[in-house]
């Protein structure tokens, strides 16, 4: 841990991943979160079971993995929201080991939800004053006192009021969340999470369902967070994002950690590419053998005709 | 008014002395002790009839309004109550139940309004707050004279260890604790005491626990409850055929419909007030042909009555003057039984001493009666009972 | 018939103390149902918990009214806290016969055989209220005309609806604050609001808390009003009478519990009124459709109907907000 | 979109929607009253046909396919299968006329197990079950280990899967998605656009909205692009994923190949 | 008149006495009080030596002194009848004991029979009585194992039945989420039915099976009750997309309607069936070791079948199925081709049978009043939320809990007058344990 609290910038970053192993589990130069041994099991399933593996402070971190891997369950039980059989883990070199989920928020660690978690009868805008932290309006001695809380209220709303811009949600302002697209639900979670000025950004894919156009430009503000100095962690299955954002990558399959490494050389490991991006992923599908296709329905249908 | 209290003369002129006595009636209509509603009603309206056939009450009319008390589960009685005071009720008829009563006891009386209830029995309206002589008066006495009668019954018969099934309510409880304590003051015993929620869903533990204490006699304490209670007690093997049952004012009432066969032979039961006279009975049911039992409705007659005189003898129908008279009526002074002869004997500015249809009525400080009879029933056959003895005795 | 008089018994219980206690108790299921989302079933063991807190303070242990007052509000802080801390973590549904059971098993501890020396059994208690009534400013009742009310009610009514203008002064100013709002999310989705640092529990506490106190002031005034507590007073009746009262008026607005009481109340009265001087002697309704008895009941039908028919007709309530029923979770 | 666009766009659509198995005509609806998220919509699929829908979040993409499926209500306008009108139908009877679909979000039973859950995609035709119950897991092998476990558990790529299957279990002959392919990995999200080419060239009418629009684009025969609830481009696959406006303004250039 | 006959009497019998007792006997006694003064009567009996009619033999010449305050105020001989009766002159509290040398050799007072008894002497004529129980054996008292059996018989057929209404309520809450508050007027219909059929056919030449048909036809009434119900109020209510808040609160407000529009009806008196009422326990060997009562057997029988025919059909059939699908995701449903109104239909029709069925079977054992469901509903949210709101299963092992719970209790210490407490904090503990209810699942999470 030593080398931990005499961080150098050059160990900082995306910088300090220059070089670092590609062993699934490989040690990173200044690791701001830090797991061992993590398992969970439901019944029979071992969803996680992950041995070690370091987040690099500052860098945007890519998690995939095929469906069911268990990237979700993983998210959960760093957070808190779900404890796992065995294993220790930390944020900045302190435990988080039995800790509640919103000490863990607290504590600058904030995540997203897959399935959509927006507080419905909420307007957007409240959703997103609600993610603001410190707020002094929120305690219950304060709060039916207007004139000390007014002028943090305003603070907070102009800060919402950017973020919603950048996420194109500022029409929905004053609509209820509940009333928002899918798409627009994804974006609305994000945004409220970056209200928390969060250390650690875990976003649970944030861009699935989201229109490729504005995709590309929220990426833009995922990497000025990094710029900022954040950490961040997402899983992701657009492989588009992933290699456009991500520093580092890193694999997950039933439960373990598989392969770690840059997006280049992660995307070009064989077993990744059987197992998860598949033959055709940087194939136009229209170039498909359509010859083929055709014959396979053929055949289909004549053996359906067949058994009649 | 006879001596209105002089320290503040300013609010008793405020009362509601609108020269029109109402009398509210605050009985049972629906819940648990319905019915025993019928014979209190037709008691007070038949009261009614005899007043106003004599003159009425100050040259007016009196008028009856009607409300329902319900049970204690039902909660209504407080509403209810409100809707007779703001009616201006003068007196309040009611209630039945004692543990209803207690719910609307300070609230009636907080509004300067005489409540007179004909069929309170617990012991708890002579103690504590209520022990003054205020605005609640009772014609039925209270349970220590019904509990010694139960006792002395029970003992009559030679039972030495007796169980006690009781509702636990005002009414229920205090009565069980006079039975007991009258029975072991004498030297038998009681065996259990079990007691049931009015709301109970299932009653098994309770009979269980009488069947499995070996008494010799179970003294069932309840209301309507009974319907349920017997057939348990019949089936767990100690139903009135095998283990002598005895009754009291709460159920005593025709089974005929419920218990046909013999179920009840030879239970016996109690029922405060004297022998109802044939034609009192006559008149009742010519007010309400559909009666069956008879229960308190002398009680709730008398009630209506001493009302009405006090009202003539306090020259006013506000409730708190009424009050100041109603002991006074029944006791000490000129004896007279009808309306017609006692408020003409008022008229003539006499002292009056009232005694109605369930006795000598004599109302003590607490404004309960001091002496009174009871009877004691014995059920046939057919599910019906019919007197066999009364016993007078002073509480 | 007498128009003027139904109208009169209905004014006389919408604004009388009974609907007073409604207010209050709905006002604390406000801040929790319409709020907070804690379905809370068990409204009238708080307000038990007020009226006994008073009462046995006073009675059994015979101290100072005054700190029978402080108990009232401590009583149902104290319930809040030992009802808190192991059912805030159920599920609405749970929660809701979790709290039901325990409101249950208060009432029927209070009126047991067995602890009647502390509770008073199932006569309650009483002997309390006199320093409240000797407080008493006003020298006689008023009479408004259409209603009057005596100087005892008077009295009551003058603290009762001060009482709830405080309470509804405080919900309105808490509500429209962070504070609120968070209790607004918790509502919607527990884990999102976890996931953004909210303590979920303690705020769950805290609003249970205060509900329950609201509540339990309810149950304070009614002990002081009635001058009795017993234990059939706060059945479960009570709180569905509340619920009723809540959503009529419409949940998750300052002033739902109020209107919603009045209507509540004015519709029984109003109602009773109307049917015992249509039924039994002079009535217009023959007595073999509507005798006496079942004109003291018709008013629970109607009240029954009124229930249904203004939930199918506005789900919201009379002042709730129409776009916010369309969105469901569900 | 100018006022004469929308006219020529009329134009073009009355005219070639001739036949279509299912078309909607100047569709307005919405979940509120008074706030339309549909604006005079058109859209056809002529039989046998692989149609897709892009546009940006909230254009109405999805309340699109509701309202073609009779989900939500539809103020003006009509939807017509096969020339029948079935505008304000209950689902149940679309299903058994043969439209399948797959929601967006909320597409699983959680409480039954996959099994059960693909079994309710046959619920009217129960006999089949087996037979297609074997074609699914074929698609979708992990569907077949897991069959017993309730999807309240699965993962969201693996609910995903389970929305997927049950539609295909019916055998319907116009399906509409909605994003079938948003959370599943790249390897299973070709599988879904060769699949459903496939069930496409088996002659199942196929109308789909993705948020995948390069993929989408790349199997269709023909696109919609919606905007504001209204269509704002249209026209064959290829020739959308080629216009530079709507590169520009919907496909971004993000892993485009140039 | 019978007043005045009665006194007749006793001054016979006093007469009587005179004549018997003699001159041997103390001065006190040998005066016969007049029949109206106020005395205190001790009857002195010898349980344990009955003669052959079974009447106990009369304990002759025991001295009995009676005090007041301390002072000596009277005291009596019992005669031949072993009677005494020793006029007072003042009311209230008297002691009277009895002299132990003067009982006859053999007979003695047993340990817990003092010689000292308290009369508060409050009535005229000698009604004022005292006893000393001599030779009385205490009827057996039941053992613990007894009792246990017993309540355990009780438990199990109050759980059967609580069952069969749980399992309409799941029923009804699975498939529609919807919390029914009137669920207990369910129940109540089925009595009420059971017993206005009753009432018609008791007369008639189908006395002898009148319960029975009577019931048969209130489960089938209150399935079309059931169906009614979700044609009229709930169904219409779905379609204009009502929030379950919301019908919950209609809910409450139809079981308010309800009750008191039963109550309209049948007013408010406990009615009993015409048959079976009155049948006593019997233990048989096929009762395994618990004594029930025929009607209670039968009761036990109906149930499990039912239970056990439903539960099978909602675990295997395709309806079954459907209908948890349908509470899952209705939307969902019937784009998968169900029809969500028919299948809720389904569920209702089904859910309000099973309650009418326990609302039969519940008035065999306490009878018919219009607010019996009312006073059972809670105990029937307890069970269902107890195995775990919406899993049938679950509502099985929620009432067998809740019902043994309930009338066990009272064995454990909990005072029987409070009894339903038990199962509440039973609740109570295990929903602290297990948050989700014993049969429930945690939902997933992200
Ligand atoms: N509560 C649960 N009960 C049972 N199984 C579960 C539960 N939660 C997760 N699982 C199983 O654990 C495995 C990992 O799930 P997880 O959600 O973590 O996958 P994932 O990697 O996020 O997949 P996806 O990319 O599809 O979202 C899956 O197979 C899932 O079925
Ligand atoms: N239940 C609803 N109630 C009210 N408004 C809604 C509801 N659902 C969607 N909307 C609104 O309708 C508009 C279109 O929503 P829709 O879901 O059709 O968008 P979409 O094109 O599918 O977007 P996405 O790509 O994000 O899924 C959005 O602005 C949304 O706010
Ligand atoms: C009518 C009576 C049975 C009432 C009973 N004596 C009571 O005080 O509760
Ligand atoms: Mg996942
Ligand atoms: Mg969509």
């Amino acid at each position: 841990m030593t080398d931990q609290t005499k961080t150098d910038t050059a160990q900082t970053g995306p910088a300090g991943l220059v070089g670092v192993s590609t062993e699934p589990g490989a040690k990173k130069p200044d690791p701001i979160l830090v797991a061992d041994s993590i398992t969970r099991t439901f019944g029979g399933l071992t969803a996680v079971d992950v041995e070690h593996v370091e987040i690099q402070r500052g860098a945007i971190t890519a998690l995939i993995g095929p469906n069911g891997a268990g990237k979700t369950t993983f998210f959960n039980l760093l957070t808190g929201f779900d404890q796992p059989n065995t294993g220790s883990w930390s944020l900045e070199g302190k435990s988080l080991k039995g800790v509640a989920p919103y000490k863990v928020a607290r504590l600058g660690m904030v995540r997203t939800f897959q399935l959509t978690k927006v507080l419905a009868k909420l307007t957007v805008i409240e959703n997103m004053r609600l993610g603001a932290t410190g707020q002094k309006g929120e305690r219950i001695w304060a709060a039916p006192f207007k004139f000390l809380w007014g002028k943090q209220e305003d603070e907070v709303t102009n800060k919402a009021d950017e973020l919603l811009a950048r996420f194109m949600l500022d029409k929905k302002r004053e609509d209820f969340a509940g009333s928002l697209s899918g798409g627009q639900r994804k974006l609305l979670e994000m945004a409220r999470a970056l209200m928390v000025d969060p250390e650690v950004v875990m976003l649970d894919e944030p861009m699935a369902g989201v229109n490729p156009a504005l995709k590309q430009s929220l990426l833009g503000h995922v990497k000025s967070l990094r710029d900022e100095g954040r950490t961040v962690l997402f899983v992701e299955h657009d492989m588009d994002m992933v290699r456009d954002i991500s520093d580092w990558v890193i694999v997950m399959a039933q439960g373990k950690i598989v392969a770690e490494g840059t997006p280049e050389s992660v995307m070009a490991d064989q077993r990744v590419i059987d197992a998860y991006l598949g033959a055709h992923h940087d194939t136009d599908l229209s170039e498909l053998d359509e010859a083929r296709l055709e014959a396979e329905v053929e055949a289909e249908i004549a053996q359906e005709e067949d058994s009649k | 008014g006879g001596e209105t209290a002089s320290e503040e003369p300013e609010k008793k002129a405020a009362a509601k002395g609108d020269g029109t006595l109402t009398i509210g009636q605050l009985l049972p209509q629906t819940g648990s002790l319905a019915f025993l509603g019928p014979p209190e009603f037709a008691g007070v309206k038949l009261a009614i009839q005899d007043i106003n056939a004599a003159g009425g009450v100050l040259g007016k009319d009196v008028v009856p309004v009607l409300a329902d008390s319900g049970d204690t589960t039902s909660a209504i009685a407080p509403t209810e109550a409100d809707k007779l005071l703001s009616a201006k009720s003068d007196v309040i008829i009611g209630t039945a139940s004692s543990g209803v009563s207690m719910t609307v006891i300070d609230k009636i009386m907080s509004a300067n309004t005489v409540m007179f209830s004909p069929a309170n029995t617990s012991t708890e309206f002579d103690e504590g707050d209520y022990a003054k002589p205020d605005l609640y008066f009772r014609t039925a006495p209270s349970d220590i004279l019904q509990g010694a009668v139960m006792a002395n019954l029970l003992l009559e018969d030679k039972r030495t260890n007796v169980a006690i099934l009781a509702r636990q309510d005002a009414y229920g409880e205090t009565l069980a604790e006079e039975v007991k304590a009258n029975l072991e003051g004498a030297g038998s015993k009681v065996a259990t005491t079990a007691y049931y929620s009015e709301d109970a869903s299932s009653y098994s533990a309770q009979i269980n626990e009488i069947a499995g204490s070996g008494a010799d006699a179970v003294v069932v304490i309840a209301f309507e409850e009974t319907k349920k209670l017997i057939p348990q007690l019949i089936s767990a093997g100690v139903g009135p055929a095998k283990l002598p049952t005895y009754f009291v004012d709460g159920n005593l009432s025709d089974y005929s419909a419920d218990f046909g066969k013999g179920e009840l032979t030879g239970v016996k039961g109690t029922l405060p007030g004297a022998e109802t006279a044939g034609d009192f009975k006559d008149q009742l049911l010519k007010v309400d042909p559909k009666l069956k039992d008879y229960s308190y409705s002398a009680e709730s007659y008398d009630a209506t009555i001493v009302s009405a005189l006090a009202a003539i003898k306090a020259d006013s129908d506000a409730g708190e003057a009424i009050a100041k008279e109603i002991v006074d009526i029944t006791t000490g002074g000129e004896k007279c039984e009808t309306y017609t002869d006692c408020s003409k004997l008022l008229e003539d500015g006499k002292d009056i001493d009232y005694d109605g249809k369930s006795g000598p009525i004599e109302l003590g400080e607490t404004g309960s009666p001091t002496a009174a009879s009871i009877g004691i029933y014995q059920y046939n056959d057919k599910g019906t009972y019919a007197p066999v003895k009364y016993i007078a005795g002073e509480v | 018939m007498d128009i003027l008089d139904i109208l009169r018994a209905a004014l006389q219980q919408a604004l009388g103390p009974q609907a007073i206690v409604f207010v209050l108790a709905a006002i604390g299921l406000n801040i929790h149902f319409g709020y907070t989302g804690l379905l809370n079933f068990g409204q009238a063991g708080f307000v038990a918990a007020g009226a006994y807190g008073m009462a046995v303070t006073v009675v059994t242990f015979d101290a100072p009214f005054w700190i029978g007052v402080l108990m009232a509000i401590v009583a149902p802080l104290v319930l809040a806290v030992i009802l808190g801390v192991p059912t805030l973590r159920l599920r609405a549904d749970y929660l809701a016969i979790v709290t039901i059971a325990a409101a249950e098993v208060l009432r029927f501890v209070f009126g047991a055989v067995e602890t009647k020396d502390t509770f008073g059994g199932s006569n309650g208690l009483n002997g309390y209220a006199k320093p409240f009534q000797e407080a008493n400013p006003f020298s006689s009742g008023l009479d408004l005309g259409i209603v009057s009310f005596g100087r005892n009610d008077l009295w009551s009514l003058t603290v009762g609806w001060a009482l709830v203008a405080l309470c509804c002064l405080l919900v309105w100013a808490l509500m429209r604050s962070p504070w609120g709002r968070v209790l607004r999310s918790i509502r919607e989705d527990e884990d999102a609001v976890r996931s953004l640092g909210k303590n979920v529990f303690a705020y769950k506490m805290q609003a249970l808390a205060l509900g329950g106190v609201i509540g339990g002031l309810g149950g304070l005034f009614l002990a002081l009003k009635q001058a009795s507590v017993v234990p059939s007073d706060y059945s479960t009746l009570m709180t569905f009478y509340a619920f009723a009262a809540l959503l009529l008026g419409g949940a998750g607005r300052v002033m739902g519990p109020v209107i919603g009481a009045f209507v509540f109340w004015f519709l029984i009265a109003g109602l009773g009124s109307f049917f015992s001087q249509s039924a039994g002697d002079g009535g217009w309704i023959p007595e073999v459709i509507m005798t006496d008895t079942q004109a003291s009941l018709i008013r629970y039908i109607m009240l029954g109907l009124a229930i249904m028919l203004l939930m199918i007709f506005r789900p919201q309530g009379i002042i709730g907000d129409r776009r916010e029923i369309a969105i469901d979770g569900r | 979109m100018t006022s004469t666009d929308a006219d020529k766009f009329r134009e073009t659509h009355q005219r070639e929607a001739e036949g279509a198995v299912l078309r909607a005509d100047g569709l307005i609806a919405g979940y509120l009253p008074g706030v339309n998220i549909l604006n005079d919509t058109d859209l056809y699929c002529q039989p046998g046909e692989l149609v897709g829908i892009i546009g940006p979040n909230g254009a109405g993409k999805s309340t699109l396919l509701k309202a073609l499926f009779g989900l939500v209500k539809i103020h003006e306008g009509s939807v017509r299968l096969e020339g029948e009108d079935i505008t304000g139908k209950r689902a149940d009877e679309l299903v058994s006329r043969g439209i399948g679909f797959v929601p967006q979000t909320n597409n699983v039973f959680p409480s039954l197990t996959i099994e059960e859950n693909l079994q309710m995609g046959c619920y009217q035709a129960p006999k089949k079950f087996t037979e297609r119950f074997d074609f699914v897991t074929a698609i979708f092998p992990a569907l077949g280990e897991r069959r017993k476990q309730r999807a309240g558990g699965l993962s969201g790529g693996e609910r995903q899967m389970v929305a997927m299957g049950r539609a295909l279990m019916m055998e319907p002959s116009v399906l509409l998605l909605d994003e079938p392919s948003a959370g599943l990995s790249p390897v299973m999200q070709d599988e879904v656009f060769v699949q459903t080419r496939k069930i496409n060239k088996a002659g199942v009418s196929v109308v789909m909205v993705e948020q995948n629009a390069r993929r989408c684009l790349q199997i269709c025969d023909r696109g919609y692009v919606l905007d504001q609830g209204r269509n704002a481009y249209t026209g064959p696959g290829r020739e959308l994923a080629d216009d530079p406006k709507v590169v520009e303004l919907y496909l971004g250039t993000l892993g485009a190949k140039d | 008149m019978r007043k005045r006959l009665y006194r007749v009497l006793v001054a016979l019998i006093g007469a009587l006495m005179v004549l018997m007792v003699g001159s041997t006997v103390a001065a006190q006694a040998t005066e016969t009080p007049p029949p109206d003064a106020t005395a205190i009567q001790v009857t002195l009996q010898d349980e344990a030596n009955k003669d052959a009619q079974g009447n106990p033999k009369p304990i002759e010449g025991v001295t009995l002194v009676v005090t007041k305050d301390g002072d000596k105020v009277g005291e009596g001989v019992t005669d031949a009848k072993g009677v005494a009766i020793i006029e007072v002159e003042e009311l209230g509290k008297h002691v009277v004991s009895l002299d132990e040398k003067s009982l006859p050799s053999g007979t003695v007072l047993d340990e817990n029979t003092k010689n000292e008894a308290t009369v508060q002497v409050r009535f005229q004529g000698p009604n004022n009585r005292a006893i000393f129980p001599i030779g009385v054996t205490a009827g057996e008292q039941s053992s613990f194992g007894k009792d246990l059996a017993q309540n355990l018989r009780a438990g199990i057929v109050f759980a059967l039945v609580l069952c069969l209404a749980a399992l309409g309520f799941s029923l009804i809450f699975g498939t529609t989420g919807l919390s029914n508050f009137a669920h207990g007027e369910l129940l109540t219909f089925g009595a009420l039915m059971a017993w206005t059929f009753d009432q018609l056919f008791k007369t008639g030449g189908l006395a002898t099976v009148s319960v029975i048909l009577a019931g048969i036809i209130a489960v089938v009434l209150g399935g079309v009750g059931g169906y009614v119900q979700d044609k009229v109020l709930w169904g219409p209510l779905r379609r204009r997309g009502t929030g379950l808040i919301a019908m919950m609160i209609v809910s409450i407000g139809l079981s308010i309607f309800l009750r008191y529009l039963y109550q309209y009806f049948y007013s408010s008196s406990t009615r009993s069936v015409s048959q079976y009422s009155g049948q006593q326990r019997e233990e048989h060997w096929y009762y395994l070791g618990l004594a029930f009562a025929d009607r209670e057997a039968i009761t036990v029988l109906i149930s499990i079948v039912t239970i056990t025919v439903v539960c099978l059909w909602l675990a295997k059939s395709r309806m079954g199925k459907a209908m948890r699908a349908v509470s899952d995701n209705p939307a969902l449903a019937a784009s998968s081709g169900l029809r969500v109104d028919g299948v809720i239909t389904n569920a209702w029709v089904i859910g309000a049978a099973l309650t009418a069925l326990s609302g039969v079977l519940y008035a065999l054992t306490l009878q018919v009043n219009v607010f019996m469901g009312m006073r059972i509903l809670l105990v029937i949210f307890a069970a269902v939320t107890l195995g775990g709101l919406g899993t049938i299963w679950g509502s099985l092992v929620g009432s067998l809990v809740i019902g043994l719970v309930y009338e066990l209790g009272p064995l454990f210490g909990v005072p029987t007058s409070i009894k339903e407490v038990g199962p509440l904090l039973i609740m109570i503990v295990i929903l602290l344990v297990r948050p989700q209810g014993i049969l429930g699942r945690k939902e997933r999470l992200g």
